[in-house]
């Protein structure tokens, strides 16, 4: 693994999870999170409480806020803020779930400045353990959990095929991806969908659509490093 | 949509000026988005703490004041405000003999004061949470989210906060809000969707002939939709889902709420409860004790929730204890 | 249209059913639409009577009790109500000392109590006729209907109310209540039309972004219409319009009241009040007293009414008196 | 005046206000106010507050009723038995001015058991008269007052000129008819129309309209007495 080709003015790396990459991945998440906030609240509007994309933009734009004040930290430091962030700006089920997420995430990285594909997966893994540990949710329960937990699997398995970093977020996004299709068909049995009972068949779940954002953030900006 | 509001942004805290301008006996930190009474905390009592989303006003800072609730913390609008706040709202009531946290039972209340309370007892408060969970639209189980909390949460505050006040040590105060919660069981109804400042259009459609059965507080659509039919009709339906699952008994006490959901007048709100007591008295129960108003809404949905608890003489006497804050008043 | 009713000929009258069931401390005549307080009238007091159309819940009936109102007598929605109801109403509470009638200011009001004030006198008792006219939205004028009555009516019941109960004369409480009168304005605003329950589809339409600038409480449109603006616009213009017909000064201190129409959630009023606070503050008028919430709806109309009184240390003191009635309540 | 043809197999008599005549006179607005309720609430609508339809209608049907249980009276007393069942029953603005408008007309019509023309003109100026001091509206405020004042001085010049009961009572609905719609161009003094100030121009008043109706049943039923 690692980016071996030569012949550009930007300095070469191995493949890493380093500072820059971590802060690129939440500056996608931003991005993101901000040109589908009315798509997700939308979504949120048909099974939820229509505040899914207001809520993370909400928590997003405070992320970007905290981490331009904050120069020169770990790829750690970086998902731990974001995570501690979302936690104190956000509210409802997705602040504590995602900012738990990044915080298990960012803990898990201890102190490395250059998280290898194994320290980012155990990272992943440790963010979904959060997200089950708080919300109690199985695949199938249309959840956060129904993306993140394919996406994980996908992301290890790539990596033991001998994928990059890059390669791996791909396969983690595309599974993400599927996932969240997969939500249309389920009914809710956790978070406020649930109240509707079969009722909330047949529509997308906002949460596993804002992690197929997360995942699709990771892929661009470990894409972005090894171009 | 039209709104009363200078930015959907600022609802919450322009909202919270409005209260600190009004309310000199509250004492409001607008940018933490917590509400205590002016006062301070009083050392020995027990201290109550309920937070939720914004949007269901006068809950919960309007239930702010002499015996009911210490603190309140709004969040945004229908979400729920995050560890920091409930942490600086404890901080702020603690006096000494421990505070209870009042959780309305949605997942995201539910996590966050969850976190709140992990972070106050690192401090050395000691710390209980009370789930409010009474509305029977929701099958009971395991496996889910549970049943919301919705207007049985008004009826907690002040049988829990009269409690706290007249000196009831912190296991009497949690046993007191549990035992209401547990005779206590909601039901709503929608006759129109609300619209929340930053969607900005009615959350869910309903024909100009339908109505949502069995709707929570957030604008969530509800488990069922039917045609309109007459307040008694709607009554019957509520109160008949109410009864199947708590069973109300020939000589029973029972308060009973009829709510308004923020865009029904009250002129509407005693129609129903002219039915709901009459579908009571035939079956020989009687009213002890009446709420009828806007106690637990939902921004401007029309439509509105009955709750009923049945009474034992000590609840009663917990309910007509005196109250003082800016929504519910007596004796005080 | 859709309304928890179970018919438009009947709303009024189920309405009053639900009133009499939930408010023990009322005696309500169901069939002549008259509202007492239930213990009777007291030898020697002055009696207050008020009425009007339904649709202003909680007005009037809301405001019977100690400290307020002997007796209240709803019309149909948005009609006066007849003189046999005054008579009824008005014999039913005299004790004696004199009855004063509080009429909101429009030309039906005003001639069915006039009609009934001639049958009461028939009878021997003294009675008094108090006219309400706080709407700045409308030009004063001999040559005209004059101005309507809105808010002010809750400050007028209210104070002259607590004078009656302390044992104030005839004379007394009607100076009271005129001062009362005289010294507050209003100004009301619709971000909606209402719907009546005969007519069942809105009074008026309104776009999606148009407000009504000083609209009255029966649904009748405004005077104008303009584009929708934020809440410290609106706040400026409403405010705007009552200071210029009367100006409140450096180191006065005001009763201030922010009324939701029926259809606009709490929330939204808290805004509100926070915009004519900071307004009133800048030129240093103190609020000294106030009122938030629905007291004087127009059915299920969006928008809120902005009402102020200058106060004297004495019209304080008799706000501040004990109240106890269904919708306000205080110190008793 | 009479009307002294033969050949029918009614009774034939001089054309008066008898009993039958004012029963038949309130029983024509009845049927009016019934069959445009929603016509007038509408117009309430556009300048007042959506009731007068309604109020009417109430009043109305209370008065068939009260009449129903009352056989053998005098003009009079069915003119002063409506005009107190409109007092009790309508409220509003309409229901003291109608309801006195009926009274002081049955009150004018003393205990005559056939009113002459001359007696009903006597009885319509009171009635107007009441109207204008309970009121207080000119001509021209934009309210009942600009349908009744035109129709009963029509009702008088017809009168003066010769005519018959129904002659006289055509010409009065005429110009109550004229009046009702000259009030389109008003802008109100009076009522609750008069809040929109100039906005109130453009708008049929109500009241106007029903005392249209009013004078359109007494034609009818003196059209009716004489055919
Ligand atoms: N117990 C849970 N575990 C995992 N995800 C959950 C759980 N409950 C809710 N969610 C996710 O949270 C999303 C809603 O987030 P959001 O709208 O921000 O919060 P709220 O429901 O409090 O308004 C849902 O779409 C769902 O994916
Ligand atoms: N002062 C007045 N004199 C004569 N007619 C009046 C006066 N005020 C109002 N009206 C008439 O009353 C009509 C409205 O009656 P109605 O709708 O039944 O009563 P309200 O205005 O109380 O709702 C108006 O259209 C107008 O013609
Ligand atoms: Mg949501
Ligand atoms: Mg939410
Ligand atoms: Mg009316
Ligand atoms: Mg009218």
């Amino acid at each position: 693994m690692g980016c071996l080709t030569q012949g550009r003015a930007l300095p070469l790396m191995d493949m890493v999870l380093d500072e820059h990459a971590a802060r690129r991945w939440v500056a996608a998440i931003v991005a993101a999170v901000e040109s589908h906030r009315d798509y997700l609240t939308q979504l949120d509007a048909a099974i939820g409480d229509a505040d899914h994309g207001v809520n993370l933009q909400r928590g997003f734009s405070a992320v970007a806020a905290a981490l331009a004040d904050k120069p020169g930290l770990t790829p750690g430091q970086v998902l731990l803020t974001t995570g501690t962030t979302l936690v104190s700006k956000v509210g409802g089920a997705s602040g504590p779930l995602y900012g738990t997420a990044f915080r298990e995430a960012g803990r898990a990285l201890g102190d490395t400045v250059a998280g290898t594909g194994e320290q980012l997966l155990a990272a992943l893994e440790a963010a979904l353990e959060g997200i089950r540990r708080l919300g109690s949710a199985s695949v199938g329960d249309k959840t956060i959990v129904d993306a993140f937990s394919p996406a994980v699997t996908a992301f290890a398995e790539a990596l033991g095929a001998g994928a990059d970093l890059a390669a791996a977020a791909a396969a983690a996004e595309s599974a993400a991806d599927d996932g969240m299709h997969a939500t249309v068909g389920l009914q809710a049995h956790k978070g406020r969908a649930s109240y509707l009972g079969p009722r909330s068949v047949g529509h997308q779940d906002p949460g596993a659509t804002s992690t197929a954002l997360i995942f699709g953030a990771l892929r661009q900006a470990l894409v972005e490093q090894s171009a | 949509m039209k709104k009363l509001m200078n930015s959907a942004e600022d609802i919450v805290r322009d909202a919270l000026r409005g209260i600190a301008a009004a309310h000199p006996d509250l004492a409001v930190n607008v940018d933490e988005q917590v509400v205590t009474r002016a006062e301070g905390p009083r050392p020995g009592k027990v201290a109550l703490v309920s937070g939720g989303g914004a949007g269901h006003e006068p809950l919960h800072a309007g239930f702010v004041g002499l015996g009911m609730l210490d603190a309140a913390c709004p969040g945004e609008v229908f979400t729920s405000p995050v560890p920091d706040q409930m942490l600086t709202a404890t901080r702020a009531v603690d006096g000494g003999a421990g505070v209870v946290h009042i959780v309305k039972n949605y997942t995201g209340d539910v996590m966050n004061f969850q976190m709140a309370a992990e972070l106050v007892r690192d401090d050395g408060i000691t710390v209980e949470s009370v789930i409010v969970n009474d509305d029977v639209a929701i099958e009971d189980s395991l496996y889910t989210a549970g049943r919301r909390g919705t207007g049985a949460t008004v009826f907690v505050e002040k049988i829990a906060g009269a409690l706290a006040e007249e000196g009831g040590d912190l296991a009497a105060v949690v046993a007191a809000a549990r035992a209401v919660n547990e005779r206590s069981r909601s039901f709503g109804v929608a006759l129109t969707s609300g619209t929340t400042p930053a969607k900005g259009s009615p959350t869910f459609d309903l024909g100009d002939d339908e109505i949502e059965m069995g709707i929570g507080i957030h604008g969530e659509p509800g488990r069922a939709r039917r045609k309109m039919a007459s307040a008694a009709e709607i009554a019957e339906v509520a109160l008949g889902a109410i009864l199947e699952d708590y069973p109300l008994q020939r000589g029973d006490e029972a308060l009973v709420m009829v709510n308004g959901m923020g865009g029904t007048p009250l002129l509407e709100l005693y129609v129903v409860f002219a039915e709901v007591f009459a579908l009571l008295a035939g079956r020989g129960v009687r009213i002890a004790r009446t709420l009828v108003g806007n106690y637990v809404t939902s921004l401007d949905m029309a439509g509105c929730s009955i709750t009923t608890c049945q009474l034992t003489p000590e609840l009663t006497r917990l309910w007509d204890a005196p109250v003082r804050t800016a929504a519910l008043r007596w004796g005080a």
